[in-house]
């Protein structure tokens, strides 16, 4: 069960990361991006890698998006 | 045919680009794919033993490679530092929109919930996952909820600049009082016994350090929260 | 213990400024400038004790961080301490007309960029050596953007996109190595290179030479180098190419000499630098502004260096330590004449050296000129010079022409500016110089013209010092003990 | 059903060709897209295709996190804690250099009103 998880959320990030950098809208490819983040999170946590999951979460999937979501509150939202 | 109507030749070429150079290095990579070896990790295992934490993760940032954290550290201050600079000399924002009254108390009862779990996951870094990066980042997101629901909220500056100057300096003091008393910068000189795991106050010095780490990266993480979100909006 | 205090006491300033504010609104700036040159005393007591001076401090003995000073990191250490003393003495008399907005942390970057340079030189572990990278990387871009202006901004942005992209290669490179080596000591790394598959050696190098590459500025990844030099103030850019590109230089050949002691990949090394010197001259001639001039000139010394550290030899190394001094000093007085200059007339435009009325600055930029040219009794010459020897002895005739061709090309540009400041036009005013700046430009061309006219009293030590970079059995001897 | 997605050598070749695709995504987004907030999302996609790369690579299935508690006292069964440190640092630092470019974009916007990396060209005369 273990590699069909692997694969599976490697599937979802890589789909999601692509979308993320193709997408027109910024907002969307920034949630996107949020979620590139949150399947990160899952696959350290399978990956017997705790802490590296808790610091991913607070700062890949959170703190990063909310970086760039005040950049998008200053820049024009249009790619 | 539609295809190079549709993509243009700067995508096409970015492409081909970077599949080239990935599929070179996949294979160069699945060719010889590591063998299991003796890593420094499996004997830092071992001699994390000796020093009274449960979490070996801990024991490696904070102690075997506690120079890195130093430098971490350091980044992160410059960081903040730079930002600061980028986006602090304009003026102040107001949030026009007043937050609904849900929200107002919500983040009110929420933040001392979040600044607890933040000091619980800093405290117990050697005993459990998390520690001073992930427990102060935690706390840095509890002012964030502070500060996008209450218009006027603001941490005083000086605080920041207080707590971020005591965490530093004791950091590098910690270092330097190491490097006296057993010749090795960030020798843990407190009793560190290994029947004491488990406790709070195992670890010696690897928990105050954790600890320091975590107002460090909370007082540093509140200061670029604070300057992305209270940024002039005039544009 | 004294290896420590050279990373520790840097860091220590700069996070405790806050308390130091409390004493007066100068202090930190007297304090800073007394601890950076408390660091060059002590670097010249090393310098001048024991010769062989070996120290290896270690964080957490057997496997943890160790950094080691042998006589070549000792003189990277003083020739940075050196460096940065001199420029804040010399910002001491220039922030009583322009000073910087928030000095404080101006001096807190100063100082952050003073201990990661050091940290780089002196460290002895891959991942430790990553994150000097990063706090140098990341304080050169503040200060290249920190004046804020659209230019400066736009320098900053492109120093950090690529500088980003860099460390993205080296952590690859890290990653790689530590997946298949298990360790990232330096000596522990060099002893199991060789037992590598060739395939994965390669990876590795590549990505390791993608990774410095951008940062010590070599051919195809140097695209961005002359804008951020245009971008940023004229002050701070004698900072990037005296100080942290020479950081950089020492760190990628250290880690080239420890990887690959027999030099594998050494001819390609030497035509990528004798290329990129040929490169930087060619679109050097046509340049205007002076600091754009200056930066491509600083792209040519930089690959001159480059090519003469890939030679792998000890008397290549001996001449390119030569040069490494010889350039840095140079080009800081060139850029801090240049902000002289700017402060007067505003303009960084190739003509305006013509009003320049001042014959102090006109005989301070002559010295260091001839001395970047390499004309004969200035520092220059003696490193050219060995250069182009040891080339010829290692058989290296095409590359001995073209580094021929770009010191002509680039005497070409030095001769239009000579003429330039030197023409009989009508000059502006008099150009005053504070006394403290003036006893800065004083001494950096009297070391100039010493190293000039009495090379063979610095030879024995520099000879020396390559010895010591080059000998990987002690290095791996001292660090690891003979497991 | 998926028995034999389960191997160790299998599950390496998925992190590797997974997070390597990852790595490619990145990539191209650097080297096609113009707009600064694109330029550091795929920066920091490719920085996390390293970091999966990395973690994945050292971890094996039969062995527990290097957390020591009740019922996991086995040293020889850990993983190892020295990659799980280096990426703690790594991750910290690489956020730390995207909120300063982020705010460097920020602040250059309002002074010049551009957004994208090509236009970027105050100097150059």
């Amino acid at each position: 069960m273990i590699g069909f998880t692997i694969l599976l959320t490697f599937i979802g990030i890589i789909i999601m990361a692509f979308a993320s950098i193709t997408q027109k809208k910024l907002a969307d490819s920034i949630v996107l991006f949020m979620g590139v983040g949150l399947g990160s999170v899952v696959l350290f946590f399978i990956f017997n890698a705790p802490d590296v999951a808790l610091t991913e979460a607070v700062i890949g999937a959170g703190i990063s998006s909310l970086i760039f979501l005040m950049a998008l509150k200053h820049l024009k939202a249009k790619a | 045919m539609s295809l190079k109507r549709t993509l243009p030749t700067s995508v096409l070429s970015g492409f081909a680009l970077s599949g080239a150079f990935i599929l070179t290095v996949l294979q160069l990579l699945l060719q010889n794919v590591p063998k299991d070896i003796d890593r420094a990790g499996d004997a830092l295992l071992s001699l994390n033993a000796n020093e009274g934490v449960a979490n070996a993760v801990t024991t490696v940032v904070v102690y075997f490679r506690g120079f890195d954290t130093l430098g971490e550290i350091a980044v992160l201050f410059i960081a903040a530092l730079g930002i600061g600079l980028m986006l602090g000399e304009n003026e102040r924002c107001v949030i026009k929109a007043q937050s609904n009254f849900m929200l107002h108390t919500g983040a009110k009862l929420l933040f001392p919930i979040i600044t607890l779990y933040g000091v619980y996951v800093m405290s117990y870094g050697h005993l459990s996952p998390g520690g001073g990066f992930q427990g102060g980042v935690i706390i840095a997101s509890g002012v964030l909820l502070l500060l996008i629901s209450h218009r006027d909220f603001e941490v005083p500056h000086s605080f920041i600049v207080w707590l971020e100057t005591f965490a530093g300096v004791a950091y590098v003091l910690i270092g330097l009082i190491g490097l006296l008393t057993l010749d090795i910068f960030l020798g843990n000189f407190l009793p560190h016994d290994v029947s004491q795991m488990g406790l709070l106050l195992s670890g010696g010095i690897i928990p105050i350090i954790y600890i320091i780490v975590g107002i460090k990266v909370g007082s540093e993480m509140s200061a670029i929260v604070q300057s992305l979100i209270k940024r002039g909006d005039n544009v | 213990m004294s290896s420590i205090l050279f990373i520790a006491l840097p860091l220590l300033f700069g996070f405790a400024t806050p308390i130091l504010n409390k004493f007066g609104k100068n202090a930190v700036v007297y304090i800073s400038t007394y601890m950076q040159a408390f660091l060059l005393y002590l670097a010249f007591t090393l310098l001048s004790g024991n010769s062989s001076h070996i120290e290896i401090i270690s964080i957490a003995p057997p496997l943890g961080i160790s950094f080691v000073l042998n006589s070549i990191s000792l003189l990277f250490v003083t020739l940075f301490t050196f460096m940065m003393t001199l420029f804040s003495l010399y910002y001491l008399s220039h922030r009583k007309t322009k000073p910087y907005k928030n000095e404080t942390k101006f001096f807190i970057l100063l100082n952050m960029l003073l201990a990661a340079s050091i940290g780089l030189v002196l460290s002895s572990d891959i991942f430790n050596i990553y994150v000097f990278f990063e706090i140098a990387g990341i304080s050169a871009y503040i200060l290249s953007s920190y004046e804020k202006t659209p230019s400066a901004l736009e320098a900053g942005l492109k120093y950090l996109i690529t500088g980003a992209v860099a460390s993205l290669f080296l952590v690859f490179a890290i990653v790689l190595i530590y997946m298949n080596l298990g360790s990232l000591n330096l000596a522990l790394i060099a002893q199991g290179f060789e037992t590598l598959a060739f395939n994965t050696k390669l990876l590795i190098s590549v990505l390791l030479l993608i990774g410095f590459g951008f940062k010590v500025e070599i051919f195809p990844l140097n695209f961005w180098v002359v804008d951020v030099y245009e971008g940023s103030s004229t002050l701070v850019n004698s900072l990037f190419s005296s100080i942290v590109v020479k950081a950089y230089l020492f760190v990628f050949f250290h880690i080239v000499y420890l990887f690959l002691p027999s030099g594998e990949f050494s001819v390609f090394l030497i035509y990528l630098g004798a290329l990129s010197m040929l490169v930087a001259e060619i679109a050097g001639l046509r340049q205007t502004n002076l600091k754009r001039l200056f930066a491509y000139s600083s792209l040519g010394q930089v690959a001159l260096i480059f090519t003469a550290f890939a030679m792998q030899n000890v008397d290549a190394i001996q001449a390119a330590l030569f040069i490494v001094i010889a350039h840095s000093i140079a080009k800081f007085i060139i850029f801090l004449a240049l902000t002289n200059i700017e402060k007067e007339y505003k303009s960084m435009d190739i003509t305006r050296l013509k009003e320049l009325n001042s014959p102090f600055l006109r005989a301070v930029m002559l010295i260091a000129m001839l001395s970047l040219l390499g004309i004969p009794l200035f520092a220059g010459f003696i490193g050219k010079f060995l250069v182009l020897k040891s080339l010829a002895v290692s058989g290296f005739i095409g590359v001995l022409v073209l580094i021929i061709i770009a010191s002509l090309l680039e005497s070409v540009y030095y001769f239009k500016l000579a003429g330039f400041m030197f023409s009989k036009c009508e000059k502006g005013e008099v150009l005053k110089i504070d006394f403290v700046q003036k006893l800065v430009f004083i001494i950096l061309s009297f070391s100039l013209l010493l190293i000039g006219l009495v090379p063979f009293f610095f030879s024995d030590f520099l000879h020396e010092s390559a010895t010591f970079m080059i000998d990987n059995t002690s290095y791996i001897l001292n660090l690891v003990g003979g497991r | 059903m998926f028995e034999y997605l389960n191997q160790a050598e299998v599950i390496k070749y998925i992190v590797t060709i997974g997070s390597m695709s990852l790595f490619f995504v990145g990539l191209f987004g650097l080297l096609t897209q113009k707009h600064f907030i694109k330029i550091f999302i795929s920066i920091a996609t490719m920085e996390t295709s390293l970091f999966l790369f990395f973690i994945g690579n050292m971890f094996n299935k039969n062995f527990t996190a290097p957390i020591i508690s009740e019922g996991f006292t086995d040293i020889a069964k850990m993983n190892d804690p020295v990659p799980h440190a280096m990426i703690l640092t790594a991750i910290v630092i690489g956020m730390a250099v995207l909120a300063l470019g982020v705010s460097m974009s920020i602040e250059y916007y309002k002074l010049t009103g551009n957004t994208e990396i090509d236009k970027m060209n105050e100097m150059r005369h």
